[in-house]
Order: structure tokens, then sequence, then C-alpha cells
């Protein structure tokens, strides 16, 4: 094709090259497609048919796991958190944190792992906290994806690894998926959302009626429409506001937000993210008796207000 | 479980809706059939007379003896013209002098002492569609009550109803034919869950666009922006008026056939521009420009190849031009001579042009304009777009088949046994059919492997190479018509068969059988299974 | 980019596009603001650093070990280079030695990586001209060197596979044998590749003689790789200024010769890298021949790495020239990284080439140049 | 492993743009990397400037050293077209002022972003333009949440 084609050799290439190219097309036309078709119609599930070394959801062993912090140091996202506390003669962990959500999936952590294990099935040996095959992890909210190896009341023994020996561990991918399941049902807006559809939930419990109306009585005599703005704040803080100073509200102290409530320099009064619906639902009832409304009128307006924030 | 079951109930719906219209229709037709005899003089054209003209009047049957001597008198007006018949169903008469306007007034032929007159409730001033469509309206029009333009116009909007209602599930089915075809040719799937297999994606995709927001974008022009999707349907629809499917499976037989078809199709363009510049989006006014250039400018070279068509045939019809081929490849207008045979591909390069297919789809080039005109449309509004898009490839590959790939003959079946046995037509029909699936795969296929041309390249190549080669054609198959004589035509057509046909698509078997037979297919993980497990 | 709108304030005639940061032919989150005259551009300037992650800034808090998954995404098309340049950095920086068995593991899979980020650049060059077909036929062949990737090193984008001093993993079992099958599938696909689109007539129409690039002009704006192979400049990181064990391999280096257009036009791009990845199936082909013949030790991790000074080192990546310049002050973490990529210097040139050009024109340059977001902005 | 170190150069910062121009007629055409380091115990910022030269196969790498406070150094944009988006980065990370550079505009951060991201002292704004930069850490807010719900225990669990 050195040779630049004339006019008629032009069309001539072109020809010859469009008919090249739709052979090609019509052959690959009468191929098996290589589409999978995941999830629903593939020979074995997605997770077996991965390779051995695939860098999937970390797992840990917390039976054979000696509380060394190596992984914590090492992680350069600092995504672990391990509490350590002393414990009669040993060493216990209460808390063994691992935030998938902000995890890279880059196994550095399992490179620094000083204990060594061998799981059932696998080629190569692995260690205490190791990958697993399982990525299957998609959810509704962001702090499910933290996944807690230690159970809320079972702090865990750290173990004492003799050098060179391999401790056995279960096969890789139990913990995980049981820890995914944990996490799931565990997590502050699973709960929230899991009792706003349960019956009698704690949210379904607040704004039952007659909850509200109790709740009524015992804020009415404290508020009435002459509160100074410190005085309301005070009612606000001490009554609705969950006492954390978490900052959650992006309010330094409970205290500073109750205040902005009472001036009317913070619009929302959503914002206490421990205190949860429960603290929503006060502050609304406080803001609204001290505007004068009637009891049962600001039931229903916290009411409205709760069940739309926290649907 | 919810959306499964909405979707059925559409299906159901829809169903039931073909089917009332369907009975309704039956019900007229059979109502029609049993219509009285038809009056003695049948029609008597044109209507109004000049000084000089001569006008025809057609009997319901052979009652003229040829050579007698005839008159013909206007009753409401009272006018009486000398006239000859010319057969014994036909008669002329010639306007002496001074101009005779024919209003509604019935007719009157007298032989010696016999008279015939017309039927005065069947104004015969326009020639309407199919002449079983026009004794369907007579009878309704003989045996109700009501104007007889009324009975007309009803069965005008039948015929179109007829017409219309397969039109979104031929784009539907098409647009389905076509995401499986890509899909094979991509080595994928394509839509297999909705329905048998994947073919009711299209209603799956009519219904979601049914429920999605319609926006009308703030600073748009909103009229024009809501007019333009109606007017490309429009356009797109009145093209199958004129489409013979087959003997009797057209609406009207219009004698300006190709010329009607090509005045159609621009009414596709000025919905695009108005859809590009109301959107008041300067990517959209970009693909407006782009398409207008393209259509009016392939409008030269698809016009042209048409002709050529035409002056074999000798007549713009389309019934003729099909008439006119014979059902056996070397008959067909493809090999009839070279000059038809490159006429073939300059009208099929220049319809995927007018299509905005690819290689030519520059107004709704995705990896420039996003999606060009139809980037603001979301909605019902937005469906229509793409329904003319695909109905168009459905005319695409009709006047392919109707022109070059001899339509709806059926070999061994001439019109003589075809009148006799009526069932032969729904053969007809589906060879036609056939064709023209034919002809949409190759645009699909075209759509798969090549790459899209610049603005300036496609203009270019029009003007250069496309037109001239259009006029070459043209004057080739004049002087071929002129002076080839038809013994020598037919040996021309058997050779051009033999290379053009035969030879072509043998190369190109080998061809795809060598690529078939180098690609080694490789499986690393086939735990999961390929394709359609 | 404000007041570079109202500095281009139309009037008359010529109207300004916003093409981007969300547009589909941008190759990532790139803007640019087209004055243009109908179809013709008048200038297209390009606002970057919608994607910047601020990697060096983060390679002054993580340790010389900890960056190493960042490096991947430096340029996550092609992460393996981007790998191999900081763990060639820190080892020149504290002067370490690599055992020759990782050594052959990294040319493997660099050239792995270098052919499936070809893959995506010549399939989404065609797609973006108009061609869909052939951009999915690639995706199915990168999809085959994924999983081969993902079968050492558990990962199929963000490897962070090397490390410093070695690699992480050896080969697994078996892995040889299905690359070596892969090979043989491939070669077959790139003959099938070039027969679909490279000799398209449609597709030599919008490519021959589009921007074309003098050699001194590329030299000029700093193009490397491909982009400066094509424009006729006979250099090459790999052989020019030789690392790792590329020495011991036979390869040609792939110039433009302007066979449909000028030497330096987007189809010689577009050429070049067609024949570059020919070039890499036979580098893996001879390095599995020869690792063989090396012994078994495949990571000497070092003890304690805090290391002063400074050191570059340049590394072949799929765009380029992809090195990296690293300060050490004898702290456990990098006191400066600099990582230099072959997109950064491709995306200010076309600001130059792109007057006079038509929209559709700009979209092909782009692709041409495969410039990718995540490597101009880091 | 590499080619020999290359040679070091270092140059004040006014008769670098004279050197730059001479050091380009000997051939090093390609300027391959400028990086500025932030030398904040010795108050100073240190120009590295790599240079490639295609025909004799061989690089070089200069040294400019410019005062933290205002760094200040001549811009090469003329010398070297490449020059000109490396100087526009280090001016938006390190607050480097290229004197005589064409279009001397920030390139990867916003054009209003406040201070130099890359320098040593740098403290970055929780905010921009109202839109927090920062995310809740989940790991920090776990512990507060746990103790919040202490009372109301997930599936009745006290």
């Amino acid at each position: 094709m050195s040779e630049r084609p004339g006019y008629f050799g032009k069309i001539a290439v072109a020809a010859r090259t469009v008919a090249e190219g739709m052979a090609v097309t019509l052959a690959q036309y009468f191929r098996r497609p290589t589409t999978v078709q995941y999830p629903d119609r593939t020979r074995v599930p997605v997770v077996d048919s991965l390779p051995e070394r695939y860098r999937g959801f970390l797992e840990v062993d917390m039976d054979v796991c000696t509380a060394c912090k190596a992984c914590e140091r090492d992680c350069p996202i600092d995504v672990i958190a391990i509490d350590v506390e002393k414990r009669g003669d040993g060493r216990v962990m209460t808390r063994f944190d691992i935030d998938m959500g902000k995890c890279m999936y880059c196994g550095i952590c399992v490179e620094s792992c000083p204990v060594p294990a061998q799981a059932p099935g696998d080629a190569e040996p692995t260690k205490c906290i190791r990958m697993t095959r399982e990525f299957e992890g998609a959810t509704g909210e962001f702090s499910s994806l933290t996944f807690r190896f230690v159970e809320a009341g079972a702090p865990a023994p750290a173990y004492k690894h003799q050098k060179g020996t391999v401790p056995a561990t279960p096969e890789r991918g139990q913990i995980a998926r049981a820890v995914r399941q944990r996490a799931r049902a565990a997590n502050p807006t699973a709960v929230r959302w899991s009792r706003v559809h349960q019956e009698g939930g704690a949210l379904a419990e607040l704004l039952a009626h007659d909850a509200v109306r109790a709740r009524v009585a015992e804020l009415a005599p404290g508020v009435t429409t002459e509160l100074g703005p410190g005085a309301l704040g005070a009612v606000i803080a001490g009554e609705a506001l969950a006492k954390t100073d978490c900052g959650a509200c992006g309010w330094p102290t409970c205290r500073a937000y109750a205040e902005a409530i009472a001036v009317g320099k913070e619009r929302a009064l959503h914002k206490c993210g421990p205190g949860g619906a429960k603290a929503t639902r006060d502050v609304h009832l406080i803001v609204e008796l001290a505007r004068g409304a009637t009891p049962d009128e600001a039931a229903m307006r916290a009411m409205a207000a709760t069940l739309r924030r926290h649907r | 479980m919810r959306w499964a079951a909405t979707a059925l109930l559409a299906l159901v719906g829809f169903a039931a809706a073909l089917l009332l219209a369907g009975c309704a229709l039956a019900g007229c037709a059979l109502a029609g059939c049993a219509a009285p005899e038809l009056a003695p003089i049948r029609d008597a054209r044109p209507t109004q007379l000049q000084a000089g003209e001569r006008m025809l009047v057609e009997a319901s049957g052979p009652l003229f003896t040829v050579g007698a001597e005839t008159r013909v008198t206007f009753d409401a007006l009272g006018v009486t013209l000398p006239a000859r018949a010319i057969a014994a169903d036909r008669v002329v008469a010639t306007a002496p002098s001074g101009a005779h306007v024919m209003g509604p007034s019935t007719v009157t032929v007298t032989q010696g002492e016999q008279r015939w007159t017309s039927d005065a409730r069947a104004p015969f001033d326009v020639e309407l569609c199919a002449p079983s469509l026009h004794r369907l309206a007579n009878g309704w029009a003989a045996r109700w009550p009501g104007p007889a333009w009324l009975w007309w116009m009803l069965a005008l909007v039948a015929a179109a109803a007829i017409v219309a209602a397969p039109l979104p599930v031929v784009a539907g089915l098409i647009v389905v034919w076509e995401r499986k075809i890509s899909g094979y040719m991509g080595s994928r799937i394509g839509p297999n869950r909705v329905g048998p297999n994947g073919w009711l994606q299209w209603l799956a995709d009519g219904l979601k666009l049914l429920m999605k927001e319609d926006i009308v974008p703030a600073e748009a022009d909103a009229r024009l922006f809501r007019a333009a999707p109606y007017l490309a349907f429009l356009g797109m629809f009145l093209t199958f008026i004129v489409l013979p499917f087959s003997r009797y499976a057209i609406v009207a037989d219009l004698d300006v056939g190709l010329l009607f078809l090509l005045s159609v199709t621009s009414l596709v363009v000025v919905s695009i521009l108005m859809g590009g510049w109301s959107s008041n989006s300067k990517w959209s006014l970009l693909g407006g420009m782009r398409s207008a250039a393209q259509i009016v400018s392939y409008e030269l070279p698809a016009s042209l190849a048409l002709l050529t068509i035409a002056t074999l045939t000798g007549s713009l019809s389309t019934e003729r031009i099909v008439a006119a081929q014979g059902a056996w490849p070397w008959q067909w207008n493809l090999f009839r001579d070279p000059f038809t045979f490159v006429a073939f591909f300059i009208w099929f390069v220049s319809a995927l042009a007018e299509g905005n297919r690819t290689p030519f789809d520059l107004p709704e080039a995705e990896s420039e304009l996003v999606a060009g005109y139809n980037t603001e449309y979301s909605g019902f509004r937005f469906s229509l777009f793409p329904l003319v898009e695909w109905v168009n490839i459905a005319v695409i590959g009709a006047v392919g088949t109707l022109l070059f790939l001899g339509g709806w003959r059926v070999p061994f079946v001439d019109a003589a046994t075809l009148e006799g046995h009526a069932w032969l037509d729904a053969v007809g029909f589906a060879v036609f059919v056939a064709k023209d699936l034919a002809i949409v795969f190759v645009v699909i296929w075209i759509r798969w492997t090549l790459p899209r041309f610049r603005v300036d390249q496609m203009m270019n190549l029009c003007w250069t190479y496309f037109i001239p080669f259009a006029f070459v054609c043209f004057v080739g198959e004049l002087v071929w018509v002129w002076l080839v004589p038809s013994t020598a035509a037919k040996l021309a057509g058997g050779a051009m068969f033999a290379i053009g046909g035969v030879g072509l698509s043998a190369w190109f078997v080998s061809r795809v059988r060598d690529n078939a037979r180098r690609y080694q297919d490789l499986v690393l993980n086939d735990a999961l299974g390929r394709g359609n497990t | 980019m404000g007041e570079l709108i109202l500095a281009n304030e139309t009037t008359g005639e010529e109207m300004v596009l916003n093409m981007g940061p969300q547009h589909p032919s941008t190759h990532g989150v790139i803007r640019f603001v087209i004055k243009t005259d109908g179809e013709i551009m008048r200038e297209a300037v390009p606002d970057v650093g919608y994607l910047h992650r601020a990697i060096e800034h983060i390679a002054e808090k993580c340790t010389y070990e900890g960056f190493m998954p960042y490096t991947d995404r430096v340029d996550y098309v092609c992460a393996m280079p981007a790998n191999h340049a900081w763990a060639l950095a820190v080892e020149k920086l504290a002067g370490l030695e690599v055992p020759e068995r990782a050594e052959y593991l990294r040319v493997i899979t660099d050239e792995l990586n270098r052919i499936s980020s070809h893959c995506v650049a010549l399939g989404a060059m065609a797609m973006d001209i108009g061609a869909i077909t052939p951009f999915t036929y690639i995706l199915r062949e990168r999809e085959y060197v994924n999983e081969l990737l993902e079968m050492i090193c558990g990962a199929r984008l963000t490897y962070n596979y090397h490390r410093i001093g070695g690699v992480g993993w050896d080969m697994p079992a078996g892995w040889r044998d299905k690359v070596l099958a892969w090979c043989d599938h491939f070669a077959p696909v790139m003959d099938e590749f070039d027969r679909l689109i490279t000799n398209n007539a449609l597709f030599v129409a919008r490519l021959a003689n589009l921007a074309v690039i003098g050699a001194a002009e590329a030299i000029d704006f700093g193009l490397v790789g491909p982009n400066l192979r094509a424009s006729g400049v006979d250099f090459d990181v790999r052989r020019d200024v030789p690392y790792s064990i590329y020495p011991k391999l036979r390869f040609e280096v792939p110039v433009g010769r302007g066979i449909v257009g000028t030497v330096g036009d987007a189809w010689d791009r577009y050429w070049v890298r067609a024949q570059e990845w020919r070039q890499s199936v036979a580098m893996v082909r001879q390095c599995l021949e020869q690792i063989d013949a090396t012994e078994p030790e495949f990571w000497r991790a070092p003890k304690k790495l805090k290391p002063v000074g400074d050191a570059m080192a340049r590394v072949e990546a799929a765009r380029g020239d992809m090195s990296c310049y690293v300060v050490g002050d004898g702290g456990a973490n990098a006191y400066r990284a600099r990582f230099r990529t072959g997109s950064f210097n491709a995306m200010a040139i076309i600001r130059e080439k792109s007057r006079g050009l038509m929209v559709a024109d700009l979209v092909a340059l782009i692709a041409s140049l495969d410039v990718v977001a995540p490597e101009i902005d880091r | 492993m590499t080619a020999a170190a290359d040679e070091v150069v270092r140059v004040r910062a006014d008769e670098w743009r004279a050197t730059a121009e001479r050091l380009r007629a000997e051939g090093f055409d390609f300027l391959q990397n400028l990086t500025a380091v932030d030398w904040i115990k010795d108050e100073r910022i240190e120009l590295v400037y790599h240079l490639w030269s295609y025909a004799r196969r061989a690089g070089c790498v200069v040294k400019i050293d410019v005062p933290r406070a205002q760094p200040e150094a001549p811009s090469v944009a003329s010398v070297w077209r490449a020059a000109d988006w490396y100087e526009r980065e280090q001016f938006d990370l390190l607050g480097v002022v290229f004197a005589g550079h064409p279009d001397l505009r920030r390139i990867l951060m916003p054009d209003d972003w406040p201070g130099h991201p890359m320098r040593k002292d740098y403290v970055e704004a929780t905010s921009y333009r109202g839109m927090p930069t920062t995310r809740a850490n989940t790991l920090e807010l776990l512990p507060i949440w746990d103790k919040s719900r202490g009372e109301t225990k997930p599936d009745g669990a006290k």
C-alpha cells in the first residue's frame, strides 16, 4: 500500500477493506460468546471459580491472633483498629475492626503478619489475617462494611505462637461470610431500617401516639413561651440530645448545638447522630412547645419531622 | 415480580386491542362485500376539462360496441360531448370548444338507443387506493346513510390503522434483532432475559420509556420541541402507503410511487432539524446541522439510482416495477445489467446515509455529540426517534427488495395462477419479508463493523464519488434500454448474476471461513461456563 | 477556568463548547473548552485536575513499602510499570540488590500489562472513531490478561505485585503453560484486529495526516513512548536506558514510517502500538523460556529502610517514559516523590495541535495520544 | 543497573536562563522532569531539572536553590515547551513563581484554592466553598455508636 491509490484505486481499497472487516465480524457471529451470566446462570458460584490468590475480603482467625498489631501498624491507610486490654495474667482483645469499605485490598497486612496458618484446601500456606475469595459486599450503609471480628460481649484472648509451628485454621471464607452477615445485621442504620419495618420497632414505638403524648407531658411543664434562648438551649441539651459531645452534628458540643437551635442559627434539628430518631423527635417537641403550639399540634409536627428524617 | 406483572398486562392489552381492531374491520369488510352490483359506468377521469382535452370514461363491464356512434352527456350540466368507444369498456370523449368544468354530476353514455348512467353517490373524482378498498368504501357508501366522502375517509383511516398498528412492533422486533446480532458479533449474547430468549425486550423498553418523565428543557423552543418527533413518525409512516408487500397487500398503487417515496422521507430531515435546533443545546444543534447536510446531499444519488430503475421499467409505480421483474435471481433488476448493479450499491449506501446509520451516524455520534439531536429528549417523546430510525431500516429493506430483488415474485408462479389461488399471495408476502430481512441484516451488520465518517469526508464522498457514478448509471441505463435488444439483455442478466452474484459471494464465504479457521478459542477458567449456558 | 471563558466571549460566529469533564470520549475526567466556528475548532483548551488525588503528597505520609499500592493508582490502566518505577527508584536510593528471578517476573508482568493497556488504547481509539465491535473483541482479550495477572497476584487492575527488593509472589503452579497458551491464542487475534480495523479504509481516512507531530516538536513538548516513536524518534527506555533484565531480551522498537499518511500522524501512533504489543508477546515468551535457569529466590526484603539522598528511575510504561524521582532524608517515609508520566505532556500538546481541526478530529487526537486522566493529575 | 549517575550541575537562579540555552545548544533537547523539593529545615526550595539528550544518549541533572520565603526562578518555557506545564504544576503545588512564564496559573488545584499543598507546612482546610473535604472515619464513630446504643442492643442482646 506504499503508493497512494488514485480515484479508482481508493474505491477498490475501500471495497476490499470493508469486505475484509465484514468477513471478520461474520466469522465472530458464529463463535461462542464469552459472556458469563453472573450472578444467576453460572455453573458454579463465582466465589469458587476465583484463583486461590484472589484478594477479596479480609478475615482474621481470632484463635491464632497474637494481638501484636503488626497489621494495624503496616496498613498504609489505617483501616484496622485493635484494642488490647490486660485481663489477669494474659492480654485480651476487646475490639478488632477492619473497615472493608476504606480498605484498598493491597495485602500488605497479610505480609506483615508474623503468624503462619494452613487452611484446608489451599495449596499455599497463608497467615492469621488473610484475604478470602469473598467479594460480594454491596450494602445500603457505608458503616456496615466495617467487619468486627470480636463479638461485643466476648473479648478474644491473645494466642501464644510457638516459633516454627503452623496452626490449622478453618477454610478461608467461612469467618468472612459470618462476620459480613453480622456486620450487616448490627450496623446502626440497618438497625434503624429494620426497626422501622419490624412490628413494634424502636422507631415505630417512638412514634406511637401514646408514647409521644407521654413524652409531651414530661416536657410540657419545663417548656414555656417565656423561656429565653439560654434556658431553652439548656432544656434541649438536657432533655433531648445524646450528651456525647461527639461532634457528629458539626457543633463542638451538645450544648453548643442546643444553643444554636434555641437562637435559631441552626435550622436542621435532626443532626444528632448518636441520639438518632429519639433526639430528633424530642428536639422538635421542645421547639414546637416553646413556640406556643398545643401539645397535640407539637406531637403531630414532631412525628412528621422524625418520620421524614429517619424513614 | 411486580414488574413482570405490568409487562404481562400490557402485552395482553395490546393483543386485545389488535384483536378488537381486526374483528371490527373483518365485520365491516363482510358487511361491505355484500354490496349491490356496481353501476354500469364506473369511472370518468379527468374531472376538470379544458378545451380540446379528452376524458376517459370506464364502464364496469364490456358494454359498448367499438366503432358505434356514441355521445357522453353530463346530466347536471346538460352538456353533451361527441365520443368514441375505443374498447368494450372504455369511451373517450373530447371537449370541442370552451372550458367545460365537471362538477359532482352523473355521466351517461348513449350508443344508438342504449343508455348507461353512473351511480350518483359514488364520486369518482379521485383514484383512491387499492381496488379492494375502493369497492369496500363504495359498498359502505351504498348501504348506509351519510355523504360518500365520510365513508371514504373511514376506509382510509381503517387502512392507515392496519398499516400503523404493527409499526412499533416491527421497529421493536428489529431493535431486539439488532441487539442480538450486535451481541453475537461482539462475542456477547444480547438480550435474553425478557420474554422467550429476549424477544420481548422491545415491550419492556417501550413500557420503560412510557413511564419515564418527559422533560422539555427550560429555554427550549417548546412547540417545535414537542412537534419534532411526530413529524418524523408521520414522514416514516407515509412511506408504507406505496410499499407492495404482496400482489394485493398494497395500500395505494400510486402512479408516482417512487417520487412519493423520496419526497416523504425528507420530512424526517425537517423533524431532525427541528429537534436539534429547539433543544437549545449546542451539541444538539451540531447534530441537527450535520444530519440536514447529510440527508439532503444523499437525496441526490439515491433518487438518481431510483431513476435508473424507473427508466428500466418505464414507470414510477412500485406495482409495475415489481411486475417487470422475474422471480429467479437472474431476472431481478439487480443483475439485469451492470448499471443497475452499480445503482444498487449507490442506492444502498445513500439509503444508509438517509437513515443516519453507520458509517453515516454523524448526527447522533456517541463519541462526539453524546447523542446528537436527541440528547435532550426523554420519555415517550424520545422513543419516537429510535422507532423512526428502526422502521427506516425496514423501509430501506422493503424499497431495496421491491426495486432490485424482485419484490414478492415467487418462482413458478405468474400473474395468472396468482389470480386463481389467493393463498399464493401469502407466499409472495413471505418472500418479500425474507428478502427485506436479508437487507436489514446487512444494514445491522455494517453498523457493527465500520467506523464513522467525518462530516467533510461524508460530503466529499457524496459529491465526488456517488453523484458522478449515479449520473453514469442513469445515462448508461438510458443507452442500455435503447440499444440492447431483449435477448442480449437476458444474456447480460445471466452473466451479471454469474460474475456479480455467485463470484463475489463465493470469494466472501472463503474469507469468512479463513477467519473462522485461524481463530483458536482459549479457555482459562471455564468453571463459570460461557455464553448461553 | 472562569475568566478563561469570559476571555473567549463569543463575538458573532464563534461559539464556546464545553466538552467534559463528563464526556464519553475524554478518557477520564478531563474537560476541554472548545472555541468552534460550526465544526472547525479555533482552539481546544484542556482543563485538568479533576482527578488530582495528591499521590505525591501521600508518598510523604506513607512508608516506602506502604506507598506501593498507591503507585497502582498513578495509571490504573497500566499499573505494573508504575510499581516497577517505584521499586527501582527506592532500590537505587537504598542501593539494594534484586534477585534475577524477581526481575524476570517483573518484566513478564510489565509486558502483559502493557499488552492489556494497549488493548484499551487501541479499542478505545476504534470506538471513538465509531467502530464499536473492535472494542468488545479487545476487551475479551484483555479479560484473559486480567485473569492471568489475577492468578499470579490476586488483583485484576491495582496489582501491588512488585515489592522493594523483589516481587510479592512467585509464579503459581501451571501459570507458565497458561501464559504460553494465551500467547499462541493472541497471535491470530492481533492479525484479525488488523484486518478488522487497522487497514480499514474509513479508519485510515479518519486518521491519516491528522495532527501530524514532527520529531523536533515531539521532543520539545516532551512526548514519550509510542507518541514519540510515531514521530520518528527511535528511542525506547527499555533498550536505550536499560534496566532490569531487558538487555537479555531481543526485541525491535517499532518507529513511525508514515505508511498511510505522513510520519507522526494519528494513524502512525495507532500503528506503533499495534506493532509494540507483538514485541511484548515475543518478550513474554523469551522470559518464560529463560526464567527456569534462575534460582527460586524471588524477594530479598530489606530490613529497615531509612535511605538518604535522591534517585531517579526511568521505566518504559505503556504511555512512555514513566520515571520516579525520590528524595530520602533518612526517615521511614520518602521526603519527596515525583512521578513524571507520559500523558501529562501529551495533554499539553493538544492545545497546540487542536487549532483548525474539527470536533470529531479532537476526539480522534485524544484517542491517538492515549491520554488517561489519572496519569495527568496523579 | 542503570546508566552511570548523571553529572549534577548546581546553578544560581539568576544565571539559569543562560545555562539552559547553553545546555540546549549542547544537545540536551529533552526536559525530562522538573521537581521542586521543599527543604523546610534550611529554608530553601530546591528545583531539580532532569535533562536528556537523545543524540548523545546521556542525561544531566541541574539543581537550583531558591529561598523558601519568596521562591522565584526564571522560566525556561521559551527554551523547552515541556517546561510550560511543568512549571505551572510546581507553581500550583509549591508556590514557586517562574518569571517570564507565558501563562502561570494553577493547573491541578482549583483556581482559588488556599495555599500550596506540597509544602511541608501546609495544613489542609476541612472544607472548600462549604463542601466538606473530610469524611467521618467509621472506625472512630463506631465506639461512640456502641456507647450510645448501649441500652437498645441489637436483637435484644443486653
